[in-house]
Formats: C-alpha cells, sequence, structure tokens
C-alpha cells in the first residue's frame, strides 16, 4: 500500500513537472536577452537602466563587444560564472560558505571525538608510498584551482575540496595520522572572517557590503578583477580547512 | 546598516570557530548588539541595501520596510532572551550565532535564490539544535524533510527564473507570470515553506524536534517559525498576490485540526505544546490566506502572542520536564514559574483578561462580517480542544499529589523572564494597539507590492 | 550525435537511480549513487558548464561518496537486508 | 529531453523517499534528487551552439547567443556545495542513530517509539 501512495505522489510531482516544462523555452533555445544574464556576459550591469528592467520594457540588446584582454570598468573575471558566484551574486556565496561551516560544525559537534579511530588495519605499500608523492601534486593541484578561479573553470570549492581529499588520503593511508582541531578551526575561522573583512571594507569604502574596491586590470591576467581573486583564495583555504576538520571528524572517537 | 544585522553574527561565528571558549561571551555580544541596531534601524524604514552595489534586479538586495521590520525585532529579541540561558546554549553558541544571521537574511532578503541559501541555512542549524540531547533520529527526521523542502523551493525559486528573467522578488512580483506556470510554482513555494511553517502533511518533525529537547523549541517555535509565517506571507501575498490562497487556506485547517486532535491524545508535555504550536500555525495561515487587511493583520497579532506565549511555555516546561522524573504537583514548589505557566496557556486558549483573547475574538468577528462560518467553526473547535487538553496540564502540574519529592533550586532568570513576558500578554490584552498598529503596518506591506516594487526600484536609480 | 549520447547518458541515470533506490545492500547503492553523479557529470560537460562540472566531479561525487563510505564503514555496513 | 530525464529522476528520488524504510537509503534518495534539480537548472540555461561563458583568446568577444546562460551554472555551484552539507550532517547524524538504536532501518529501530 505504501509503495502504492508513492508511485501516485511521485507521478504527480512529475506530471507537475512535466506539464511546467511546456512553459519553458524548449532545451536549448533559452533566450537570454530576456533573462538578466546577458548583462552579466556582456558586464554591462551598470549601463542598464533597472527601471525599465523591473517594468519589463527594457529592450534587453546588447552590442558585440570585445572583451578578452581589454580593461573592463565594471569587473574583470575572463570566467563570467566567477564573476557571478563572487561578485555580482556574492551574498549567496558567504551564505554557502556558512551552510559548509555550519555542516563542519555540525559534524564535529555530533561526532566530535578527541582521539583517532583505529581499525587495526595497515594500509599497504603501494597506498603508503603513491599518498607520500601525490598528497603534495594534489594539494598543488587544488591550489591551483583556486588560485585560477577568475580565469578558468573551477574556484574556491573544488580547490578546497580537492586539498581535503589530499587529507583523506593521508587518512586512508596511515592509522597514525591525525590533524589538530584546533588549526583546521583557526583556518577556518581567519579565512571566514578575511570573507566577512572583505565585504566590510567595501562597506566602508564604496557604502556597499562586498564592494570591488580594488581595480579590475585586464581581463585574463592572473592579478585582474579586483576583490575576485583575493576572495576565492580565502572559500577555497577555508573550504579545505573545513571539509578537512570534516574528515578528521568521521576518523576520530571518544576518548574512552 | 541593516546588511550588519547578518553579517556580525557570521564574523562572531567565525571568529568563535578559532577560539571555542570564547563562543558563549560572542553570543550574548552578538545578540546585544543585534537588537541594538534593530532599535536604531527603526528610523531607516522603508530603505534597501543593493548588495556590491549591483543594483535590482542583477545584484541582490535587502528590503526593510515594515513588516521585515517586526519579523527581524521579534527575532532578534527571541534570540537575545535565548542567549541569555548559559546552561541551555552549551556548547550551541557558534550555531545560534549562524542561526541568528540566518534567520536575519532570510526575513531581509529581496531575492528568491538568496532566501533558499538562507532556508538552508536555517534547516542546517536546526538540525544541529535538534540534535542535541542525543536526539538524532527525531533530527535526521527534520534533515530529510527540509532537505526535501529545500530542493522544491530551488526547483521553484528557477521555475520563476524562467518565467521571469531574474530572481529578484520584486521584479517577480510586478512580472505577469503565465497561469500555468504560476499554479505550479506556487504548489511548490508552498511545499518549499510548508516544513518550516509546520503546513499539514508537512509537519511530522515537529513533535520530535520540539519535544525532544531543551534548546530547541525554544528558537523553532519563536523566532524561526515567525520568519517562515513571515515569508509564507511574503510570497504569496507580495510576490505571487492572490495565486494558491486556497490551497493554503483548507491545508492550514487541516493542519489546526489534526494539530488539536494530536496534542489532546499526547501524553508529554513538550510534545502537547509541539503539537499546539502547530496549530496554531495553522490558525495564522488560515488567516494570511483570507488576504485582508484586516484578517493578515490579526494573523501576525495572533503570531505574537503565540510566540510570546509558546516562549513561556516552553521555558517552563523544558526547565521541569528535564530536572523532574514525575511532574506531578511539581507547581508546588515553583510557584513563579506556574504563575507564567498559567498565564500563558490561559492566553493560548484565549480566555478574557490574556492576549489570546483579543486576536481570537477580533478574528471571529471579522470572519462573521464576511460571512464566512468554516473557519470560525474550526477556531472554534480548536479552542474547546485546547481548553481541554491545557486545562488537564494545568491541573496536573498545580494539584495532583507530589511524586518526585526532589527539589530544584528556584531558577532566578527563567522565574523572572517568563513572569515578565506573563505580564506582557496581559498588558497587550489591556492594550492591544501596542502589538495591533505595527501589525497592521505589517499586513499593509504584506499586501501592497506596488510600494515594494516601488522602493525597489528607487534604490537602484542610485542613492542607496 | 550529441542527443543520443545524452539519451544513453540518462538512461544510464535512470537505471543506475533506479538501481540505488532498490538495492539490497547499501554498498552497492552508494556506488550506484555515485554513477549518477558521474555520469551527471558528463551531462553537464555537454551543456557547456565546466565549472559546475569540476564542483559535482570533486564535491559531488568525490567527497560525497568519501563521507557515505567513511560512515557507512564506521557503522559497519548499516542493516543490511 | 534533458528535463525529461530530470524529471523522472526526481520522480525516483521521491519515490525511494517514500518507501524506503533504510534511512541511509533515504539519504541516497536525497542526493539523486539533488542532483536531478541540478541537471535541470543547468539545462534551464543551455543555448544550441553555446560556448561555455568563459572568456579566452579563442572567444574574446561578447556576442548575443555565443555563451550558455552563466547564472544557472553559479545557482548550481551553489546548491551543490549546499548539498553536500546537509548531507554530511545527515550521514554523521545516522552514524549517532546507529549508535543509539543498534539499526539504521525504521523496522528494527529499538527505543525509538513514544
Amino acid at each position: 500500500m505504501r509503495r502504492f501512495y508513492a508511485i501516485l505522489i511521485a507521478a504527480a510531482l512529475v506530471y507537475m513537472l512535466i506539464s511546467f516544462i511546456s512553459t519553458v523555452p524548449s532545451y536549448g533555445k533559452a533566450d537570454l536577452k530576456e533573462r538578466v544574464s546577458d548583462a552579466f556576459l556582456s558586464k554591462s550591469v551598470n549601463a542598464q537602466n533597472a527601471k525599465a528592467w523591473l517594468e519589463g520594457k527594457a529592450i534587453h540588446r546588447q552590442p558585440a563587444k570585445e572583451i578578452y584582454g581589454k580593461k573592463v570598468k565594471e569587473e574583470g573575471s575572463a570566467n563570467v560564472v566567477t564573476s557571478i558566484v563572487v561578485n555580482y551574486r556574492s551574498f549567496d556565496t558567504l551564505g554557502e560558505v556558512t551552510v559548509l561551516f555550519t555542516a563542519a560544525l555540525g559534524v564535529s559537534l555530533i561526532l566530535g571525538g578527541s582521539r583517532r579511530k583505529q581499525y587495526g588495519r595497515e594500509a599497504n605499500f603501494v597506498l603508503k608510498t603513491s599518498t607520500g608523492i601525490l598528497v603534495p601534486l594534489i594539494i598543488m593541484f587544488g591550489a591551483y584551482i583556486f588560485v585560477h578561479g577568475h580565469l578558468t573553470p573551477g574556484g574556491g570549492f573544488p580547490g578546497g575540496t580537492i586539498i581535503a581529499m589530499a587529507s583523506l588520503l593521508l587518512y586512508l593511508s596511515d592509522e597514525k595520522f591525525f590533524l589538530s582541531k584546533a588549526s583546521t578551526g583557526a583556518l577556518e575561522g581567519s579565512m571566514g572572517g578575511t570573507y566577512v573583512i572583505i565585504g566590510l571594507l567595501g562597506l566602508a569604502i564604496g557604502g556597499y557590503f562586498l564592494y570591488n574596491f580594488l581595480p579590475n586590470g585586464v581581463v585574463g591576467n592572473l592579478v585582474s578583477a579586483g576583490i575576485v581573486p583575493l576572495v576565492y583564495v580565502a572559500i577555497g583555504l577555508k573550504v579545505g580547512a573545513e571539509l578537512s576538520g570534516l574528515v578528521t571528524d568521521l576518523h576520530s572517537e571518544k576518548e574512552g | 546598516m541593516m546588511v550588519l544585522l547578518i553579517v556580525l553574527p557570521l564574523i562572531f561565528a567565525f571568529l568563535a570557530a578559532i577560539k571555542k571558549s570564547f563562543s558563549y561571551p560572542l553570543l550574548v555580544t552578538s545578540t546585544v548588539v543585534n537588537v541594538i541596531i534593530v532599535l536604531l534601524l527603526k528610523t531607516s524604514v522603508p530603505s534597501v541595501h543593493v548588495l556590491g552595489g549591483w543594483k535590482p534586479p542583477f545584484g541582490i538586495n535587502l528590503v526593510l520596510d515594515d513588516a521585515s521590520y517586526y519579523a527581524v525585532l521579534i527575532a532578534n529579541i527571541v534570540f537575545f532572551l535565548v542567549a541569555l540561558f548559559k546552561e541551555t546554549v552549551g556548547k550551541y553558541s557558534t550555531v545560534l550565532m549562524v542561526m541568528l544571521a540566518a534567520v536575519n537574511g532570510f526575513v531581509l532578503t529581496g531575492d528568491l535564490f538568496n532566501s533558499f541559501v538562507f532556508l538552508e541555512i536555517l534547516t542546517a542549524t536546526g538540525v544541529i539544535l535538534a540534535s542535541k540531547r542525543e536526539n538524532y533520529y527525531n533530527a535526521f527526521k527534520y534533515l530529510v524533510l527540509g532537505s526535501l523542502a529545500g530542493s522544491m523551493y530551488l526547483l521553484a525559486t528557477i521555475f520563476t527564473y524562467t518565467q521571469v528573467g531574474s530572481l529578484n522578488m520584486a521584479h517577480a512580483s510586478y512580472f505577469a507570470i503565465s497561469e500555468k506556470a504560476i499554479v505550479v510554482i506556487t504548489i511548490l513555494y508552498l511545499v518549499g515553506l510548508g516544513v518550516e511553517a509546520k503546513l499539514f502533511p508537512l509537519n511530522g518533525w515537529v513533535s520530535g524536534v520540539y519535544g525532544g529537547n531543551d534548546l530547541s523549541p525554544l528558537v523553532m517555535a519563536t523566532a524561526v517559525s515567525f520568519a517562515a509565517l513571515y515569508m509564507m506571507g511574503r510570497l504569496f501575498l507580495t510576490v505571487f498576490g492572490g495565486y494558491a490562497l486556497h490551497i493554503l487556506y483548507v491545508l492550514a485547517l487541516i493542519t489546526i485540526v489534526a494539530g488539536e486532535l494530536a496534542a489532546l491524545y499526547q501524553k508529554n508535555l513538550l510534545k502537547t505544546l509541539a503539537y499546539s504550536s502547530i496549530a496554531q500555525a495553522g490558525i495564522v495561515l488560515a488567516a494570511i490566506s483570507k488576504s485582508t487587511e484586516k484578517m493578515v493583520s490579526l494573523a501576525y497579532f495572533h503570531l505574537t502572542n503565540d510566540v510570546i506565549a509558546k516562549f513561556v511555555l516552553f521555558l517552563v516546561a523544558t526547565f521541569l520536564v528535564y530536572n523532574y522524573k514525575n511532574l506531578n504537583g511539581v507547581f508546588k514548589k515553583h510557584k513563579v514559574l506556574g504563575t507564567a505557566f498559567t498565564i500563558s496557556s490561559m492566553s493560548l486558549i484565549g480566555f478574557p483578561l490574556f492576549a489570546g483573547f483579543q486576536s481570537k475574538l477580533r478574528m471571529l468577528m471579522e470572519m462573521f462580517k464576511t460571512s464566512d462560518y468554516l473557519f470560525p467553526a474550526v477556531l472554534l473547535f480548536a479552542t474547546v480542544i485546547e481548553l481541554t487538553y491545557l486545562v488537564r496540564w494545568n491541573v496536573k502540574l498545580w494539584f495532583e499529589d507530589i511524586e518526585d519529592e526532589s527539589e530544584v533550586k528556584g531558577p532566578a532568570l527563567r522565574a523572572t523572564i517568563s513572569i515578565i513576558l506573563a505580564i506582557l500578554l496581559v498588558g497587550i490584552f489591556l492594550a492591544p494597539n501596542i502589538i495591533l498598529n505595527p501589525t497592521t503596518k505589517v499586513a499593509k506591506a504584506l499586501l501592497d507590492s506596488t510600494s515594494y516594487i516601488n522602493n525597489v526600484i528607487a534604490s537602484s536609480m542610485g542613492g542607496m | 550525435m550529441m542527443n543520443y549520447l545524452i539519451i544513453l547518458a540518462g538512461a544510464m541515470m535512470i537505471i543506475a537511480a533506479v538501481f540505488a533506490v532498490e538495492a539490497k545492500k547499501i554498498l552497492d547503492a552508494v556506488i550506484a549513487m555515485s554513477v549518477v553523479s558521474l555520469v551527471s557529470v558528463f551531462l553537464f560537460i555537454a551543456m557547456r558548464a565546466p565549472d559546475v562540472a569540476i564542483t559535482e566531479a570533486s564535491v559531488g561525487a568525490g567527497l560525497v561518496t568519501a563521507v557515505f563510505l567513511v560512515s557507512l564503514f564506521k557503522m559497519k555496513g548499516g542493516d543490511e537486508q | 529531453m534533458v528535463f525529461w530525464i530530470s524529471a523522472i529522476l526526481i520522480g525516483i528520488g521521491v519515490y525511494g523517499l517514500l518507501t524506503q524504510k533504510n534511512l541511509f537509503k533515504q539519504l541516497i534518495s536525497l542526493s539523486i534528487i539533488d542532483t536531478a534539480v541540478n541537471i535541470f537548472i543547468i539545462a534551464v540555461g543551455y543555448v544550441d551552439n553555446g560556448k561555455a561563458p568563459i572568456y579566452s583568446k579563442a572567444v574574446p568577444k561578447f556576442m548575443e547567443g555565443a555563451f550558455v546562460d552563466p547564472l544557472p551554472q553559479a545557482l548550481v555551484l551553489t546548491a551543490i556545495v549546499i548539498g553536500v552539507g546537509v548531507l554530511a550532517l545527515g550521514a554523521s547524524l545516522l552514524v549517532k542513530v546507529k549508535e543509539k538504536h543498534s539499526s539504521i532501518d525504521v523496522e528494527n529501530m529499538k527505543g525509538v517509539g513514544e
């Protein structure tokens, strides 16, 4: 009986979604001129008439223009997704960082042990040796990903996760390895604080929280896009520390 | 300025992660500072903060109008009061700081996706609070429902984006969304918010979470519940003016009846209060769904009374449940707590002399005027059942023979706060306008989507 | 060509999802779930979302599977039916 | 077509959530729903023959219809990370549920009743 109701509810939901699909532009035919995204892509938010936009009267047509390798006043990341995540909608990202912070905090409150859990199994030779070689490379790769977040795909979150993977590998290969809670907590907290302080500096300098107060530079250069790389480095380190802490909590047990 | 309400608790929470022993002082500081900021903000209503300087509908904006101001005020005061109880808060201070930031963000934001992010933070922090005192299974139930609701909320948000072309609430409110699309969108939002707003049939988590420990009911039944019910009004009245309200009405009525009946058959004090909280949420939602200025105003008036009464009831009940094995006659030892408990439960039932009477009676009169008799009938039915179980509990706690002879020393702070709030309930009966005036403004602000849009437009035309 | 690949990927995901929901052993279900995530990485690339693909591959498929496996190991297999 | 895939996956996830009595399976169903919703969001922003929204030497110019919609991608980045946070929280809760009730199957759990 339970299955029958479940099928009924799931089918009703799927029917609802499918009936909605007919109102969406069909797959691959999305029209960006009707959405805010065109302004993000052409980096012309400040030039838009917001009133006309809100009232749905604006002509959203954007002229074709050269962006890569040029100085763009408004926003300087080559990766437009990054420019949305860390600049146009940076406040969402602050919330996202907070969710991860909360999750790591929750896991440590729920599982929180102070001692490494022993499984009594020795990792084999191949795993041990290759971990020694791979861990620095993985950490470097993670750092590369978040430092170049404004130029290439990636960014703080995958970069930080990759760093956390290195610590997971260490936990798998070594029964004794144990990160101290104080060090990950300190890195996590200070990097989170850095993000908020960057935002508050924007509030002090430009009048808006998370205002981009640094020069944008040339699109495509490593040092460009104002606060974006700074924020992404902070996020990358924070996520790395946070998830390493989470992995630590999963591998720990209570004293006694 | 208003962004500080969200950011300061957050930065304090990050600092607390560096040095764990500072977390409780930081919690107290952040709640005190937040209450001060809220009081200072009174002069800048209405205003809009544009984050990062990216004007709406492109960036994210925070909207402070009469409605969101009132919700923020209540939420911050509640958190301030909760933060005073050091023993109860325990090692959960950092979680409470994050939750305070999330409640403020959820209420203030003018962006649909941003509200989804804050909703998820609320769920995550709520789960952690619920897991206190090894209440793991109930916390997990809440996590599953909350996460499912989050997914539906996200789907609804992205559906709105496909129709409107932005994620801004003012933009969505202005835009005429096609009939076929808005039905699906509003139903998904109903599911998404229904979990936090305790709407039937998504409220299976409530009794377990409220009844499982001594911290989560204090914040969840008051501040979080208020924020969720505020958001219901904001989305269904301001943004999607008038759609799906009849569905909300029917579900709310079922919620009332189901909640009261479950409370009647419940043998556990905390769970009884939890079910009663569900029923009160149903009353508020039913009144909101009428979408007239009078009824919406009364809805938030009733919600305020409920929040105050529930805060006192849970404050007293958690103390009793976790300190005594048997509750019979326990008020003979704690007369002040008992008085506060009785006053609050009388207010909940709606006896004359207490705040609940004002809101319930006014609601009934208003409904009779519009000759809708279904809601009054359900409301009276609910009152009768409430009378039964609350009087039963009061009798049990006051007059039955004491079985647990031990006596815990009188909790002075708890008694003071609960008796002050209980007296406030009497005060509201005598001068209902101290609450009714602000809630009338809330109702005006929620129903007047034109001025909401104009506020946001004004902020996008330069100036702060 | 791309369309057929997407249909193939979709079919794989649906089969894996059904398997994940109905599998008797939880370990199998976790692996099927990570298959769903990994195939979705392909879909993200096909829809020109490299950022999302990297994040899903590392965070969604990698970390979630790792966390699930470690916690499954901690509960010693969870109740296998 | 991609819409259909994600709609069906959401259906499967909800079905799993409602029928499965094993709590770990419920968590897995949640993860499937998350993935499906993310696929839907990305599909909403896809433009035929559009490029990934990253400027480089090969694509230096903004032109209408040259790129896929970047906003849904940014939203999904956020949604994925949020999903992971919630799932990790759930997994750690389950470890404790197993410890306390000696099972994670709703029917075999001890000491749960009212």
